[in-house]
């Protein structure tokens, strides 16, 4: 039984739909052996993460909802006549890609492109295992979640590599050459903006309660959110995260205009629609993590008591989603030596500074309040750390050879034809 | 503990069957012809080249600037072995715990300052 | 049948004489790299089995070895692959058997 | 201030003070070169500070049965000017004229066009080929007599002679 | 923190972390080089300077602590332990080692400076700085050790940097030649050292603390022959880097490096080194009389030698090595007659007026782009700074009055008279020599006629030489500034002879018992004195009269001593007797035919009967020699196997 | 040695690929992502256009002009008939003039807005810029249904005037389309190039500058882009251009970036004429009668106008004859594509798509 | 190790690595044998969290998945024309035979002996980690440090190109 709770105990909160399962696991356990009651219970936990929490949120607000907004952004409709404003359409597209024709180029080594797909969606699911969607209520509430998220989202670009070398298109080599660079530049940074959260927080374990350390209960503790704590670390993880999804600005590796799709050029039918909706899939897990990382994961200042904690996280998934469809909407796309020159040599410098910026906070904090509880602080820590990311984000810019004001942004204007008229010396040398 | 790896192991399992469902469930249409079986046109097993054939082999040579960038990754990655832990114990070091991490990512940085500077970083 | 110490060390065993076999009998310089990863993997298992199996006052030592195996391992991976690259560069091949400088 | 458009003599004019011996006749509407002077006389016209015609605006070819014709346009951006200059070509089966790519770039294209609906032949051109038409695509199809071209397409024919698909080897005219 | 015990009341009190700041600071400068800046020139070299300048303020930080506070301090740390054998990492400061810092430092400091003008251009110049920071790193080094192993360390280290600096024209074969040449030589020397500490690990107990060693060479219980032996392994490495009789031969050749690298070699660093590693023993010396007549003697030969070669040499700063072979015998001789002050006195004032000497040197190269002094003349008008520079080094190095160089002079000719009249009749004699020879080449360098110097060969593309030798001139700013700069010590260092400050800061390096014997002595004797200058004003006229003056044709002096002149021009036959003798006869006739007789008679008795086993047998395994890592991996592993086997059959668990 | 390096490999962008703007393609060869030869290959969509008008009257070639480059049928239309116009001495009456002045600037706004938007798209923007750009390009094209029934292909002008005159209801549609139109383009501006990655993408990139430009014979925005004041409509006023007031905006160094912004600035200047023209509009016919077999005087004309690509020539020789001797078109994208090469070799590909779609080109008007 | 859970995960990760190992020695193909060996790192991974050392699970998630199997892949991909091929040298047969012969050997070693086990598994947290890095091993921490900054500088000194060294050739 004690061995029982240790699993069911992550579910016993009423707002967290846990009594239920606690229930149920509690009835079954009277019953069958403690083994199956394990498989029930994880296989509960998938259902409940992810087949409930993320995969509609993610058919009807990720698939549909993105092509809504997008189609809004554009003044157009967007899908709407599949059901009820289009409702049905994300279903209808899987009837639609389940049914197409699966080609495999002849010159493809067919095992690794059949396999790549699946290894794609693996990653995505496991991602949301970590995520607490409540005090209580997380799939697997292990401490060094933070390191788990960040092995695991390594994962997926293996899958798509292997997929765009598979079929031995040109194309498909440079996107998977891009893809590998672009994520492996930015995971760096990444890695060092949670490094800095993580040494702020002193734990990589999520979600954690009452009683047990975690990101989310630290910002319960200091009633403060990190991004305000770290702002510049949140912009790096922004950054970082959506080259890493290759969401536009940053989607160079399946760049459409450039190389046709990139690692996705030969793929069609379901294994396409498995890497089209994994993508959104990992686009709502980086802002899940985002969310509970820098935006107080389910907590929400103490109204978190009145409202169901899924549901704080599940919009303030969705917040931050949409603001990677809003930059898909609007941003053009970066070139792939921009790309990797702003993770090397912006993002990396910001990220270490940021790092070297929050270890001597912390150490002045630790002097000063003497392992107290302080909230003092975190307030001033906050305001000067947002001032001094906006001065090192303009700093850097400028040091790299930032120079927004020297570019015109109107043409000139003559009025009579008369060949080639010559810049003018002072803007010429600004130039 | 262990429990909650068992879970995530589960999940492993799960998350596999899970695409591997859409794929097969897509290669059962094909068996009861709802999907044609073979390509109608031997043109679209072609590999692709904007309607062209391939000219040249495929796999070629790449840039190296590919593997400066792994090169750089890997040491990044591996220090983060290091600062974890690092990270985690930094409230009970104090100025020592400091200096330590300091030195440690300083001569890291020392490594990305000579790559910056042999120009490893610049993609041409 | 429970598992214990002998059976984490006979995994180890096993992979480290896959790996072992790999190094040898590879042709590419590159799938001899791989072997000799194997091989590193196996150690740092046999490691952590003793850390978790073996009663000792310093049982984080293990794990202790484990991250500077690692590290030794990326390094030596990245020097090594370095090498294969830049023979390849000059010799156009990175087969051992034609890598044989050595030959007095 | 609208374009001056010079006259066939006035261009003439420029071109004989420029190089001397380089007109062979001029009208109202052109000026003709001698196609050994041409490039002198176009280079000296392009240079000269007088005349500045810097900018070729247009070129093309004119079949006029018993010889081609090739028209330059050319114009200056700061005099605001513009001229009509031709060379004549007599050799219909084997016509050859100078590239003028070396005085201005932009002929470049306008050249393997004439070339290739024409037939005529750019020497000194630096990748004079078929830019429209396929490689092997038989005669020259602005030619006035394309489509009486032996073996070639008569009207009301709905297959063309020189069909060649793509993999297919070039159609042999024959004669 | 470890203090000596008998040291316990007093002992400098500066921090541990300045030492090894000054031992880091051009560690970091030639890493910093080395990675970053080597391709920018101006900033290497300023890089290069300022890293020396940052450890030559240090070190006077360093050496007032220890006036104010006089006594040792050993800051001392486990390095690393192997077995029974423990080997510390630690810097150990007193009055000694603070002033060979700031010699060191000095020196090199002013050499960096004047660098920077004098290898402008050069396309190497990133690797110039890098060496010299590396080389002022492993003198500082050398100076700083605790103990034996670290000094043997940076002694090494100081061999290597001098291989690189001399052969920093490698493209040059002359110049990869000396270097060779010194590198060899002096590890001859070296096996001697390394005997030394080989001796000290099996019967000191494996510790290699300076303080140790001291006591165990002090202990009565000590044999007496095993301190002898000790002795002479530490001289024989003295005698390789500093150039005694007999290895002298490579110091002259290291002239083939860049003019500054020979000031720093020659003047504070590497021939000094040897000079400190005995002065450091000085306890042993003082233990064993043997081994003290051996090094007096020895260094009186070199001093002759060196000083007889001088007199005939026409390159200038030929002239200026030998002199400096003659001084450092002059020096070993103080050691030797137990002037443990004179002897670092010495070093201490011949570092600055001969570093002095050398850039004035590499000055006039610089103007006429050449060292031989019958290509000169008449530079004085010119060259009015350097003249004046160089006529004030020469005084002092000839032992004038006032100067620097005569009261260090002085002091080891006291010495010399105390312990052995022999010994003062040589030393006499050389610094009458010195005094000649030093004057010799001021007048003909400086005075006379100019005689054109060496024209450019322009198709020479190494050549180093950017100006015009028709038309010498005065070198720029950051070359004659560190000459005026070192003038000032070369002239006024004598006065830390006054009132016996510098001895007493010097000798409290030393156990208790010598130290104290040594303040008792006096240090001046008014007939010594007056003797010595009479010798040097003796030299000078004579210089005088003959080389400026010409009231004897030079040539008939030659002629003269013809059979001397002969032997001092050949260099006393060293070279040919190394090369002819040694290598040729020795190695190549004696013991290579020796091999050849074993081989003939022995070996190949042997080996007919087994050749045809061998050829089968290789022809079978002449496959495991493929050149394959594959099949010597396999071999590893098998090895592995048979002896997990063998062991494990072996002890059965 | 060759394999130090990175192989060189040959890469086709196009012909089916999404911004070749049709059926073109660009034979590159790469070193890594760096092009070091690209090679134009085109001819996909050439249909003899100068051949078949060889056989038809001067009326029937009307139609034809509008196929060549189908995002401005109305400057080609425009184009030619003043060639004939010339070759026939035909005048044209006022009226006349100014509806052609008020189309060919509405043509141009609708030419610059698909060539801003598809631009935007091949530097990556997705699908946005053009979506909006389309939007007010449906607005003019439901202008040119009212007048005349067609929206792509006008096929409005005739030889000495307009087919119809305009419709009662044109005029309030059009002066409020032209309220809103400056509106649209400061928006399209805001969105674009106020975007750093939008000018980190196209500033410096594909630059030709002003000596190739005017060597190699470019026109219309690329020319100005590099600098070069020339504009037609100013240099050799046609339809009455000399009675409005507009200016030549001109870029800085011939960059992508510049013939973007040229092209913005053009639609602005073109909604100030049409304003001029509409407050202007004469009354009178709308076009002079001209016989339907036109046989122009023996000889030959070149007219010129000022498209939305460029100079947009049509070199007409007659031989008295019912239909034209030689007829013969100068495509301005078509030229304007000979510095292709020079504008790709040395780039990214990725810089490869920003230089062809800085180009503006018509695959209808290259081929012909 | 108690319960039906680990001994089940311990037999099918032991099958997952050992299997993907066999695929690396047999594959042909050596990208395929790269992506064998990634599975066989995964394994050991999964190995290293049943020996309740998750963290280090990650980190060898994140070093030789992430990280190392990245380096492997380009460095394929760079060496192109050595071609994909994974054969074996003549050394295959009697190395593997060795390699048989070692594992025996281990094998009757690891029987032989009598292990000494500890009776519970005390928890080491990522934090009793850093702690020992910081404290006893804090030496070797900040010389891992030099170690990889070292292998950084020398695999971009090997690997760059002829062109970039003859820049600085004479420096």
């Amino acid at each position: 039984m004690s061995l029982l709770m240790l699993i069911t105990d992550n579910w016993y909160d009423i707002r967290d739909l846990g009594n239920v399962s606690h229930e149920i696991l509690y009835q079954l356990d009277r019953v069958l052996p403690y083994s199956l009651v394990y498989i029930i219970a994880a296989l509960m936990g998938f259902v409940a993460s992810f087949l409930i929490f993320v995969l509609p949120s993610q058919l009807f607000v990720g698939v549909l909802g993105e092509r809504k907004i997008i189609g809004r952004m554009q003044s157009r409709y967007g899908p709407n006549r599949v059901g009820k404003f289009g409702l049905l359409q994300p279903i209808a597209d899987a009837i639609k890609l389940i049914q197409k024709e699966a080609l495999t180029p002849k010159a493809a080594d067919k095992a690794v492109m059949y396999i790549a797909p699946i290894v794609f969606v693996a990653p995505a699911v496991l991602l949301f295992a970590v995520v607490p969607f409540g005090g209580h209520s997380v799939f697997a509430d292990i401490p060094v979640s933070i390191v788990y998220f960040i092995a695991i989202s390594g994962l997926p670009v293996l899958a798509a590599f292997i997929g765009g070398w598979s079929h031995a298109n040109k194309y498909s080599l440079f996107g998977s050459m891009r893809i590998v660079a672009m994520t492996i530049s930015y995971e760096v940074p990444l890695v060092l903006s949670l490094l800095s959260v993580v040494l702020i927080t002193g734990t990589m374990r999520l979600g954690g309660h009452d009683g047990i350390d975690g990101i989310v209960q630290w910002q319960r503790d200091y009633h403060i959110w990190l991004i305000f704590l770290q702002p510049l670390a949140f912009l790096i993880y922004f950054f970082c995260v959506s080259a890493e999804l290759n969401r536009t600005p940053t989607d160079i590796a399946e760049a459409e205009s450039e190389i046709v799709a990139g690692y996705l050029t030969e793929y069609s039918g379901m294994k396409w629609g498995l890497f089209y909706g994994m993508d959104i899939g990992y686009a709502l897990a980086a802002a899940a993590f985002a969310s509970t990382v820098f935006l107080g994961g389910w907590s929400m200042f103490g109204l978190d008591r009145w409202i169901p904690s899924w549901l704080i996280i599940i919009a303030k998934t969705h917040l931050f989603y949409f603001i990677f469809i809003w930059t898909r909407g609007t941003l053009p796309r970066l070139r792939i030596d921009q790309l990797m020159t702003f993770a090397w040599k912006f993002l990396l410098p910001l990220s270490l500074a940021n790092l070297l910026v929050i270890a001597t906070e912390k150490v002045i904090w630790n002097k000063a309040t003497d392992g107290n509880f302080d909230n003092f602080w975190v307030y001033i820590f906050a305001a000067v750390n947002i001032l001094l990311s906006v001065a090192a984000v303009f700093i850097w810019a400028r040091l790299l050879g930032y120079r927004p004001e020297a570019t015109p942004k109107r043409p000139r204007l003559v009025n009579t034809a008369s060949g080639y008229v010559p810049i003018p010396a002072p803007s010429r040398e600004v130039r | 503990m262990l429990h909650d790896y068992g879970q995530i192991g589960i999940l492993v399992i799960i998350s596999l069957i899970f695409p591997l469902g859409a794929v097969v469930t897509s290669w059962a249409l094909r068996m009861v012809n709802v999907r044609p079986d073979v390509p109608s046109n031997p043109v679209m097993t072609d590999t692709y080249e904007c309607g062209l054939r391939t000219e040249g082999p495929s796999l070629v040579q790449f840039n190296f600037r590919f593997y400066y960038i792994a090169l750089l990754f890997v040491l990044f990655d591996v220090e983060l072995v290091f600062l974890f832990p690092w990270a985690i114990i930094y409230d009970t070091m104090g100025w020592p715990g400091f200096f330590e991490g300091v030195g440690f990512i300083g001569i890291l940085c020392l490594g990305i300052l000579y790559a910056w500077r042999k120009g490893a970083l610049e993609w041409r | 049948m429970t598992v214990g110490l002998e059976h984490f060390l006979v995994v180890g065993a096993l992979l480290f004489c896959l790996g072992l076999a790999v190094a040898l009998s590879k042709r590419n310089a590159i799938g001899v790299l791989m072997g000799i990863e194997l091989m590193l993997n196996a150690v740092n298992l046999t490691l952590l089995s003793f850390s978790r199996f073996q009663d000792t006052p310093h049982k984080v030592a293990g794990q202790t070895f484990v991250v500077f195996v690692i590290t030794v391992a990326a390094a030596e991976a990245a020097v090594a692959l370095a090498l294969a690259v830049s023979v390849y560069r000059n010799r156009q091949t990175v087969d051992v058997d034609q890598l044989n400088l050595l030959k007095s | 201030m609208p374009t001056r458009w010079w006259t066939g003599q006035e261009m003439a004019e420029a071109a004989e003070r420029l190089v001397p011996g380089s007109v062979a006749k001029s009208t109202d509407a052109a000026c003709y070169l001698h196609v050994e002077k041409m490039l002198e006389a176009m280079e000296a016209l392009r240079v000269d500070p007088e005349t500045d015609f810097l900018h070729l605006t247009n070129t093309c070819g004119v079949d006029f049965w018993d010889h081609f014709e090739v028209v330059y346009h050319v114009q200056s951006f700061d005099k605001n000017q513009f001229g009509t200059l031709k060379v004549e070509c007599w050799e219909r089966d084997d016509a050859v004229l100078p590239s003028v790519t070396g005085v201005w770039y932009g002929a470049w294209m306008q050249e393997c066009e004439t070339y290739d609906l024409f037939g005529i032949k750019f020497e000194g051109h630096p990748n004079l080929h078929r830019i429209l038409l396929w490689e092997g695509f038989p005669g020259w199809p602005l030619r006035k007599d394309f489509l009486s071209m032996p073996g070639g397409l008569q009207p009301g024919l709905n297959e063309f002679a020189g069909t060649a698909r793509r993999d297919a080897p070039p159609v042999v005219v024959v004669e | 923190m470890l203090h000596l015990a008998t040291e316990a009341a007093a002992h400098p009190t500066v921090s541990e972390g300045v030492l090894w700041a000054i031992l880091a600071a051009p560690f970091v400068g030639w890493a910093l080089i080395v990675l970053y800046v080597r391709k920018l020139p101006l900033v290497a070299g300023w890089l290069a300077a300022a890293a020396v300048g940052v450890a030559c303020v240090l070190s006077y930080v360093v050496l007032f602590n220890v006036i104010a506070k006089g006594g040792i301090a050993v800051h001392t740390h486990e390095w690393f332990r192997a077995g029974d054998l423990v080997v510390n990492f630690g810097v150990r400061i007193d009055g000694l080692t603070a002033v060979m810092l700031c010699v060191v430092t000095s020196v090199a400091f002013l050499v960096q400076v004047y660098s920077n003008g004098y290898m402008k251009g050069d396309p190497g110049i990133g690797r110039y700085f890098a060496h010299m920071c590396l080389f002022t790193t492993s003198m500082i080094g050398l100076v700083l050790a605790d103990n034996l192993f670290m000094i043997f360390i940076f002694w090494e280290l100081v061999g290597l940097c001098s291989y690189l600096l001399i052969g920093f024209w490698f493209h040059k074969p002359s110049a990869a030649a000396a270097a060779k040449k010194a590198f060899i030589v002096t590890r001859i020397g070296d096996l001697g050292l390394l005997a030394a500490l080989l001796l000290i690990y099996t019967r000191n107990d494996g510790n290699f603390d300076v303080s140790a060693i001291q006591a165990w060479a002090l202990n009565s219980g000590t044999p007496g022959y095993l301190v002898t032996l000790f002795a002479l392994g530490i001289f024989a490495g003295a005698v390789g880097k500093s150039a005694q009789f007999p290895l002298q031969v490579w110091l002259p050749d290291a002239m083939e490096g860049p003019t500054p690298v020979s000031a720093l070699i020659h003047a504070a660093t590497m021939v000094a080194a040897g000079v400190y590693l005995m002065a450091r023993f000085f306890p042993v010396l003082e233990a064993s009389p043997d081994a003290r007549h051996v090094v007096a003697w020895i260094g009186a030969a070199t001093a002759l030698i060196g000083a007889t070669i001088a007199l005939v040499q026409t390159d200038f700063k030929r002239v200026m090595a030998y002199s400096t072979v003659s001084q450092l015998g002059l020096m070993m001789l103080g050691l030797g007659a137990l002037g443990y002050v004179a002897a670092i006195f010495h070093l201490l004032t011949h570092a600055f007026f001969k570093s002095l000497l050398f850039l004035s040197s590499g000055n006039v190269n610089h103007a006429t782009n050449t060292f031989d002094m019958r290509l000169m003349g008449g530079l004085r008008k010119q060259m009015p700074i350097t003249l004046v520079t160089c006529v004030i080094g020469s005084l002092s190095l000839a032992g004038v009055v006032p100067l620097a160089g005569f009261w260090s002079k002085d002091e080891i000719l006291l010495d010399a008279w105390r312990d052995n009249r022999g010994l003062w009749v040589v030393a006499s004699l050389v610094s009458a020599m010195t005094a000649f020879y030093m004057f010799r080449a001021i007048f003909l360098v400086f005075f006379g006629e100019y005689k054109g110097g060496q024209p450019v060969d322009h198709h020479d593309e190494d050549s180093h030489f950017h100006g015009d030798p028709a038309h010498p001139h005065e070198a720029p700013l950051v070359m004659w500034l560190p000459l005026v700069i070192l003038a000032v010590p070369a002239i006024g260092a004598g006065i830390f002879a006054l009132n016996h400050g510098f001895r007493n800061l010097i000798v409290d390096a030393l156990p208790l018992e010598i130290a104290d014997q040594i303040k008792s002595e006096s240090s001046f004797k008014w007939g010594v004195a007056i003797a010595s200058s009479a010798f040097a004003a003796g030299g000078i006229l004579l210089a005088w009269a003959i080389y400026y003056k010409q009231w004897f044709s030079s040539r008939s002096i030659r002629m003269g001593f013809a059979p001397l002149t002969n032997l001092f021009e050949n260099k006393w036959f060293f070279d040919r007797l190394y090369e002819d003798f040694f290598v040729k006869l020795v190695l190549q006739r004696g013991w290579n035919r020796l091999l050849e007789l074993n081989d003939k008679y022995v070996v190949d008795g042997v080996v007919n009967g087994s050749a045809r086993v061998a050829s089968m047998a290789s022809d079978r395994l002449r496959f495991i020699q493929s050149g394959q890592i594959q099949g010597y991996g396999l071999g590893i592993a098998a090895g592995v196997v048979a002896v997990v086997i063998a062991v494990y059959a072996a002890n059965p668990l | 040695m060759n394999a130090l390096k990175s192989e060189p490999f040959v890469l086709n962008i196009g012909p089916q690929h999404p911004s070749t703007h049709g059926v073109f393609r660009v034979k590159v060869t790469v070193d890594g992502e760096r092009i070091i030869d690209a090679e134009m290959v085109m001819g996909y969509l050439h249909r003899s256009m100068e051949k078949l008008a060889e056989e038809r009257t001067y009326t029937q070639n009307i139609p034809f002009t509008d196929r060549t480059d189908y995002l401005s049928s109305m400057s080609n239309n425009l184009g030619y008939c003043l060639a004939v116009e010339k070759l026939a001495t035909i005048e044209v009456p006022d009226r006349g003039s100014a509806i052609r002045v008020i189309m060919a600037e509405f043509q141009r706004i609708a030419s610059h807005c698909m060539a801003a938007g598809a631009f935007t798209n091949d530097t990556g923007a997705w699908q946005t810029p053009v979506m909006w750009a389309f939007r007010e390009r449906e607005k003019i094209l439901d202008l040119f249904e009212m007048t005349c029934g067609a929206r792509l292909t006008c096929n409005y002008m005739r030889i000495g005037g307009v087919a119809f005159d305009l419709p009662k209801e044109f005029e309030p549609h059009a002066r409020k389309l032209v309220d809103t139109l400056p509106g649209f383009v400061d928006e399209l501006e805001g969105l674009m190039s106020e975007n750093e990655i939008f000018l980190a993408r196209t500033r410096g990139v594909a630059v030709v500058p002003h000596e190739l430009a005017a060597n190699a014979s470019l026109a219309g925005p690329m020319l100005r882009g590099s600098g070069i004041a020339w504009d037609i409509r100013k240099a050799d006023p046609y339809c009455g251009y000399e009675k409005y007031d507009f200016d030549i905006p001109i870029g800085y160094q011939g960059d992508s970036f510049d013939r973007f912004i040229v092209r913005l600035e053009e639609m602005r200047q073109s909604v100030k004429i049409i304003k001029q023209a509409l407050d202007g509009l004469p009354s009178g016919p709308h076009s002079t009668q001209v016989p339907l077999a036109l046989r122009p005087p023996k000889g030959e004309a070149y007219a010129r106008v000022e498209g939305p690509r460029g100079e947009l020539g049509y070199y007409l020789v007659s031989d008295e004859g019912p239909s034209p001797y030689r007829f013969h078109i100068r495509p301005p994208s078509f030229i304007n594509l000979s510095v292709l090469k020079q504008m790709t070799v040395g780039h990214s590909v990725a810089d490869a798509i920003v230089a062809l779609g800085s180009v503006d080109i018509v695959v209808g008007e290259i081929d012909r | 190790m108690h319960g039906a859970g680990p001994n089940l995960a311990f037999w099918v990760l032991a099958a997952l690595t050992l299997v993907s190992a066999g695929g690396v020695m047999v594959s042909r193909n050596l990208l395929h044998a790269v992506l064998f060996l990634i599975v066989s790192f995964l394994g050991v991974a999964g190995f290293f969290i049943l020996l309740s050392a998750p963290f280090l699970g990650m980190a060898q998630i994140i070093i030789y998945v992430g990280a190392i199997a990245v380096l492997v892949l380009f460095a394929i991909l760079l060496t192109p024309r050595a071609g994909r091929d994974n054969g074996e040298t003549r050394w295959a047969a009697p190395g593997v035979l060795l390699s048989i012969a070692l594992m025996a050997v281990l094998l009757f070693v690891i029987t032989d002996t009598k292990w000494t086990t500890a009776k519970d598994a005390p928890e080491i947290t990522a934090a009793d980690l850093g702690q020992a890095l910081l404290s006893t091993w804090v030496l070797p921490f900040e010389i891992a440090s030099v170690l990889l900054t070292a292998a950084l500088i020398g695999s971009i000194m090997l690997v760059r190109s002829p062109e970039e060294e003859a820049e600085d050739a004479l420096q």
